[in-house]
């Protein structure tokens, strides 16, 4: 990682992939906050199996940065314990298809007990899980159920699709008073480097993120997902004229329900792509929402480019099942062509 | 088979630490056990915890009528359980924290849980869930064990900022010991050793489960060898007894000696006399004398005997005992019936600012209260 | 139970309340089928929470209906072994809230092996859940997140609104050579009776029904809220001479798209009642489907008339949080109106 | 410390079943201990568990080296626990099943599954997955634990149906047994008192947790006794004795003796000589000489040895094994390297019958897939 002064911000940046913004997210924040602690499987000496705690260890010690039995249900609820103390806990599930053993504490517990005891205590906790496929990874490694726990009130749901937005939102979310669930597209892990402050700073966790503007259609999307859809946006512009708008939703829970219907009501047109199986997936509730707010806008069906309505299969048919700029191409034009 | 026996019966062979016979203070008549030792406790302080079990009692069987004439929601009784409640709350520092289950309503109130606020709740009020700020009561918790890994973390964050005054007292039920983060969590425990104290509640039952049906270990305590921690059995129709071994657990969480673990695992072995709730017939499940021979050995029976044995209490006081109870119930009743709720606040609580897509179904909510009235919506819905 | 035989049928039947015909479902199954066992928290000897295995113990012995431990991952997680050796295991989950400990064996594993395993082994079990609030029960006990297991894709789902679909349903679901999760509205366990046939019957898990025809507008819905729907219908017929189609989809998964459309192909309006919280609940893919299928033919946005984004608070308040008949017309009527 | 000493120290004090010392046939030169009994098993037999073990390393290097080349995906390596593995299979009768975990290659094997189809899911096809109906195996399992509940389960409906003959092995990891499925699936196991046999293989690492870290539980084979289960240890580097303890506890599950359970908890206590999958570096995390010591104690060494000293192996014999071995696994990676699928069959195996959603989305692919062709799908996406 090399240090630059970025000339336009005049603040200190470093060129990070995803998954060092992460890191480096986590670094800052537990440098300022005494409160703050890491913990889950192999997070401590061995730095995670993606290196996102790599070398906090060292840094700030085993009672700082702990390596736990292979337990997430433990793992969580003493994170809620730990929350209950005035700690700041950032338990990391291994991958996102582990943290089922740790769903009742999630969705039972840390979601729920400001409201249980109506606003007497409350859960700072942020849970950071890996998700997504496409990096060939054994069964259960790839999984992006994100709609799972969008439908739980309590929680906060973000997920980050740039290395600059990792850091900043992960630091929202440390500093949210309500449990979050952080989802890192490890598809895109290390795809790219952006210029990442080395400070500290927040993305909040209400805006989703125009990445691209366009009049034509509304293509939503988050996490790993906005790669593909910027390439079948751009592509779509060379070759047949087509102007897309990429929103990138990022805070998954709430929803920012005035940007997607804003952008809608400028294109008339919308397709949502997500890696999850489409039925019941966030797609479905994006496009819900856009046409309760702005029907009278609609021009198109609203298209979704999803995984499908089967489980993720073993990489060797995972292009396949991801939306693959081809298929995103496709679905938009079907919707602008209408 | 009396109680006694039974009790006695499920001891273990070969586990030295879960101790093979429980330990116990009073015999059934009261009488202090040769080479027992009462613990160190004033006569006010042994007056007063005889007054919270009664109370607790009482309550128990107020709550029970109520909720038979629709005042107040499915009531989860603890007769025949308040005697060790009551001994492990007393065993607390006022800074120490309680995880208490839908049952432990004494053990709640000891450590500071008024009774209206006890009652709110079976009133459909989560306002009784939100204690002072001085009292270290977590809302109670019915998913079954969830509690476990929760008062295990929150111990664990008192060892870690070095609040070594600070302890975690967590209950449990003979059935919860089946549930997977009832393991995760006392694990965690061994591992991180941190200062806390679990209690199972063994009361012979899970709603129509036996102990014996719930688990082929020899005893609930030796469960605690599986995670390095010591576990205690304990008589817990015997109030002085629960007390002993729950304020040397504590101690022991604070301030362990040369390379003992802070933890402990408290087998208290009770029966439930009543039903599992309100809801429950237990008639369905096992036999009706069963409870009779438990209640041989009441805490109540004991630890009054006890007392008068001593010169503690007399006629004339326990009187004075019962009024008071009376009183008391009768103000917290009045108090829990009045409390009132507005739908708002289940938007409010949900996160700490209401997000926008909330602020709009609350007004959605309100604007239709106002165009149809209340009353609309308290119909109920079948 | 009264038996008479229904003249127009001829075929023997009962007078039986929802949670009966539960109950006779499961002893009908298991009476002509030996592989059928039940399993559970207190479904033994106590007959169960709500009485829906009452007398199967006696009947069929304690080797089939089966008293466990309380342990939810174990119960599911056995039954999936029960189902691997040829038997048909039904294992009840007391309340839905209390499901979530077995989440990982339901969606990582039960709807799962056929694909793990290429095809060649299966889990033929139905996870029986009493679910939905309205009864003034204590916390978690009022679950309703069927929109969790509707986006798990080799589940299936299955919700009664009536005792005949009830026993009807789960013969089907316990035919099913897939894993069913089968929830049962308990709000209305006991609200009515219904002529349910002794002998045993499928209802296919394939159909939405149509509860009550009309022009104007389709409501769908499924589960307990079919109720309050239909006597929302009814006094807008009554004081407004809307036409209300009652739709209630029955099976959730996989969901009956043609029946969902070409409904709505007839009204051009809908509205969806569900309990569950809105953000990421079944109605936002029920209003996906629709507009997908029959965009052209959309009058006005389609309503969500559901739980709102709170956990379900306790009993005092559960009557404004569930939809009640008010809202459901008040929803109705601006959706007709638009 | 050495190896053997290492093995020794985790021994308990005062639990009789779960064994203090692990048992052990075979001496760290081959040599048969002075009171043990070797396993009544013919030459022909103990050469082709030796020729098995021997496979089952080679296979690991070449799947490594594949993995190095990109040939396949992600691998757990076995090196140094192949002994038990191959031991625990051959102790199992064909009509038995073997829940595996992503490492028990070699048990999977050696119960029937061929090469080529343990190296197809590597190569990301799940035909892999689908053995033949007579060889009873199951997929392996990739969430931790969550095989114990199934196993259990499996083995009680064989209990249930009066198949008295089949039985069920289940392997799982040290770090499994902090998971919350290990405990209620072992539990339900005593409850219901199942013809299942539980191998945890404690290799001594959890990826970089080792096993002091992963519980404070003195062994893990007393941790049977929260379940009123025998709990058994075992030098998992010594293939006979692994056999005999597995063998015993099998025949134990199908006919018991008097009030025996039939359920057996086996801790095969071994080291993870290589990295925890090819994804790992386990330098950063622990001391490169500790595998050496462990190397000491090698399971081909020990029981190549021992055949050499019965006069059962020879230089001769050993190089055509050799040879028999290269071959075998060539013939099968060139099957896995030719096998190939379908789309297609992603959407067939999600249900007994394919909805009308999911032909839709099918079809919907299908179409794209005519008019772009399959290379617009083969991207990598970054
Ligand atoms: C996870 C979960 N499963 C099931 C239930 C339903 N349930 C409530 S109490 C109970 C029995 C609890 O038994 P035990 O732990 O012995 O406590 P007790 O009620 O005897 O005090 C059950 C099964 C629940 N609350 N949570
Ligand atoms: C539920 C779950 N959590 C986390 C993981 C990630 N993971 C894969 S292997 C492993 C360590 C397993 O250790 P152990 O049980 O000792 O088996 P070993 O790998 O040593 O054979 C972990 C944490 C997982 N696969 N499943
Ligand atoms: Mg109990
Ligand atoms: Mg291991």
């Amino acid at each position: 990682m090399s240090s630059a002064t970025n000339p336009e911000t005049e603040t200190k940046t470093d060129r990070l992939t995803l998954v060092e913004a992460v890191r480096d997210g986590l670094y800052t924040e537990m440098s300022q906050d005494d409160s703050v602690i890491v913990l889950g499987e192999d997070v401590g000496k061995n730095g995670g199996v993606f290196r996102a705690t790599d070398g906090l260890h060292e840094e700030f010690g085993e009672n700082r940065v702990v390596d736990t039995p292979l337990a997430e249900a433990g793992i969580v609820g003493s994170a809620i314990g730990l929350a209950m103390t005035g700690m700041k806990p950032i338990p990391e599930m291994q991958f996102m298809g582990f943290m089922y053993p740790a769903f009742d504490q999630i969705v039972s517990h840390a979601a729920r007990l400001r409201s249980r005891s109506h606003g007497q205590y409350s859960v700072p906790m942020v849970v950071r899980a890996p998700y997504g496929g496409g990096i060939r990874a054994p069964e259960h490694h790839s999984e992006s159920k994100e709609a799972f726990f969008v439908h739980e009130p309590g929680l906060k749901v973000v997920s980050p699709s740039t290395p600059y937005d990792a850091k900043g939102l992960l630091t929202a979310s440390i500093r949210d008073p309500d449990p979050v669930i952080f989802l890192e597209p490890k598809l895109i892990y290390r795809a790219f480097r952006d210029d990442v402050p080395t400070e500290s700073y927040e993305v909040p966790l209400s805006d989703a993120a125009i990445r691209r503007e366009g009049s034509d259609i509304s293509v939503y999307t988050w996490g790993a997902m906005t790669q593909p859809a910027l390439i079948a946006a751009d592509n779509l512009a060379e070759e047949k004229g087509v102007d897309v708008e990429v929103v990138d939703l990022r805070t998954l829970s709430p929803l920012d329900t005035e940007t997607i219907v804003d952008s809608f009501k400028k294109t008339g047109r919308a397709a949502i792509v997500h890696e999850a199986p489409k039925t019941g997936g966030l797609g479905a509730e994006v496009a819900s929402t856009i046409q309760e707010g702005a029907l009278l806008h609609q021009e198109a069906p609203i298209k979704r480019i999803t995984g499908f309505d089967a489980p993720m299969p073993l990489h060797s048919l995972e292009d396949y099942y991801l939306p693959q700029a081809v298929r995103i191409q496709e679905g938009i034009l079907e919707t602008v062509d209408f | 088979m009396s109680a006694q026996d039974e009790i006695e019966q499920q001891t273990i062979s070969n586990t030295p630490q879960a101790n093979a016979e429980p330990i116990r203070i009073l015999d059934e008549n009261g009488n202090v056990l040769p080479n027992a030792e009462v613990p160190d406790l004033s006569d006010d302080e042994l007056l007063s915890m005889y007054e919270d079990i009664k109370l607790a009692r009482e309550f128990d069987q107020r709550a029970i009528s109520l909720q038979r004439q629709g005042r107040i929601a499915t009531y989860a009784p603890m007769t025949g359980q308040e005697g060790s409640q009551v001994a492990t709350s007393y065993a607390l520092d006022d800074q120490d924290w309680l995880f208490p289950t839908y049952r432990e309503h004494a053990a709640k109130y000891v450590h500071g849980v008024d009774l209206a606020s006890i009652l709110k709740p079976l009133r459909g009020l989560r306002e009784g869930y939100a204690v002072p700020d001085d009292v270290n009561v977590m809302p109670e918790y019915i998913p079954i064990a969830t509690q476990v890994p929760q008062a295990m973390g929150m111990a664990w964050g008192f060892k870690l900022q070095g609040r070594t005054d600070e302890a975690v007292l967590c209950h449990l039920g003979d059935g919860a010991t089946s549930e997977g983060d009832f393991h995760e969590g006392l694990n965690f425990a061994g591992v991180f050793d941190v200062p806390a104290v679990f209690v199972c509640n063994n009361n012979q039952w899970a709603i129509s489960v036996p102990r014996e049906r719930q688990t082929a270990s020899e005893t609930i305590a030796q469960k605690a060898r599986s995670y390095g921690l010591e576990g205690i059995r304990v008589d817990g129709l015997d109030p002085l007894a629960v007390y002993k071994v729950t304020r040397d657990a504590i101690n022991k969480a604070k301030d362990p000696a040369g390379d003992e673990l802070r933890p402990t695992f408290i087998e208290s072995i009770q029966y439930r006399y009543g039903a599992h709730t309100t809801a429950d017939d237990p008639s369905v499940y096992r036999e009706e004398n069963e409870a009779e021979e438990w209640r041989e050995m009441d805490p109540i029976d004991r630890l009054g005997n006890y007392l008068r044995g001593e010169g503690i209490l007399d006629d004339e006081l326990e009187a004075t005992i019962d009024d008071r109870i009376e009183a008391h119930i009768d103000e917290a009743l009045g108090e829990a019936e009045n409390a009132e709720t507005e739908p708002e606040k289940m938007f409010e609580h949900v996160y700490d600012e209401m997000p926008a897509r909330l602020q709009e179904q609350m007004d959605e909510l309100n604007a239709l209260r106002e165009k149809y009235g209340d009353e609309e919506f308290s119909e109920v819905l079948e």
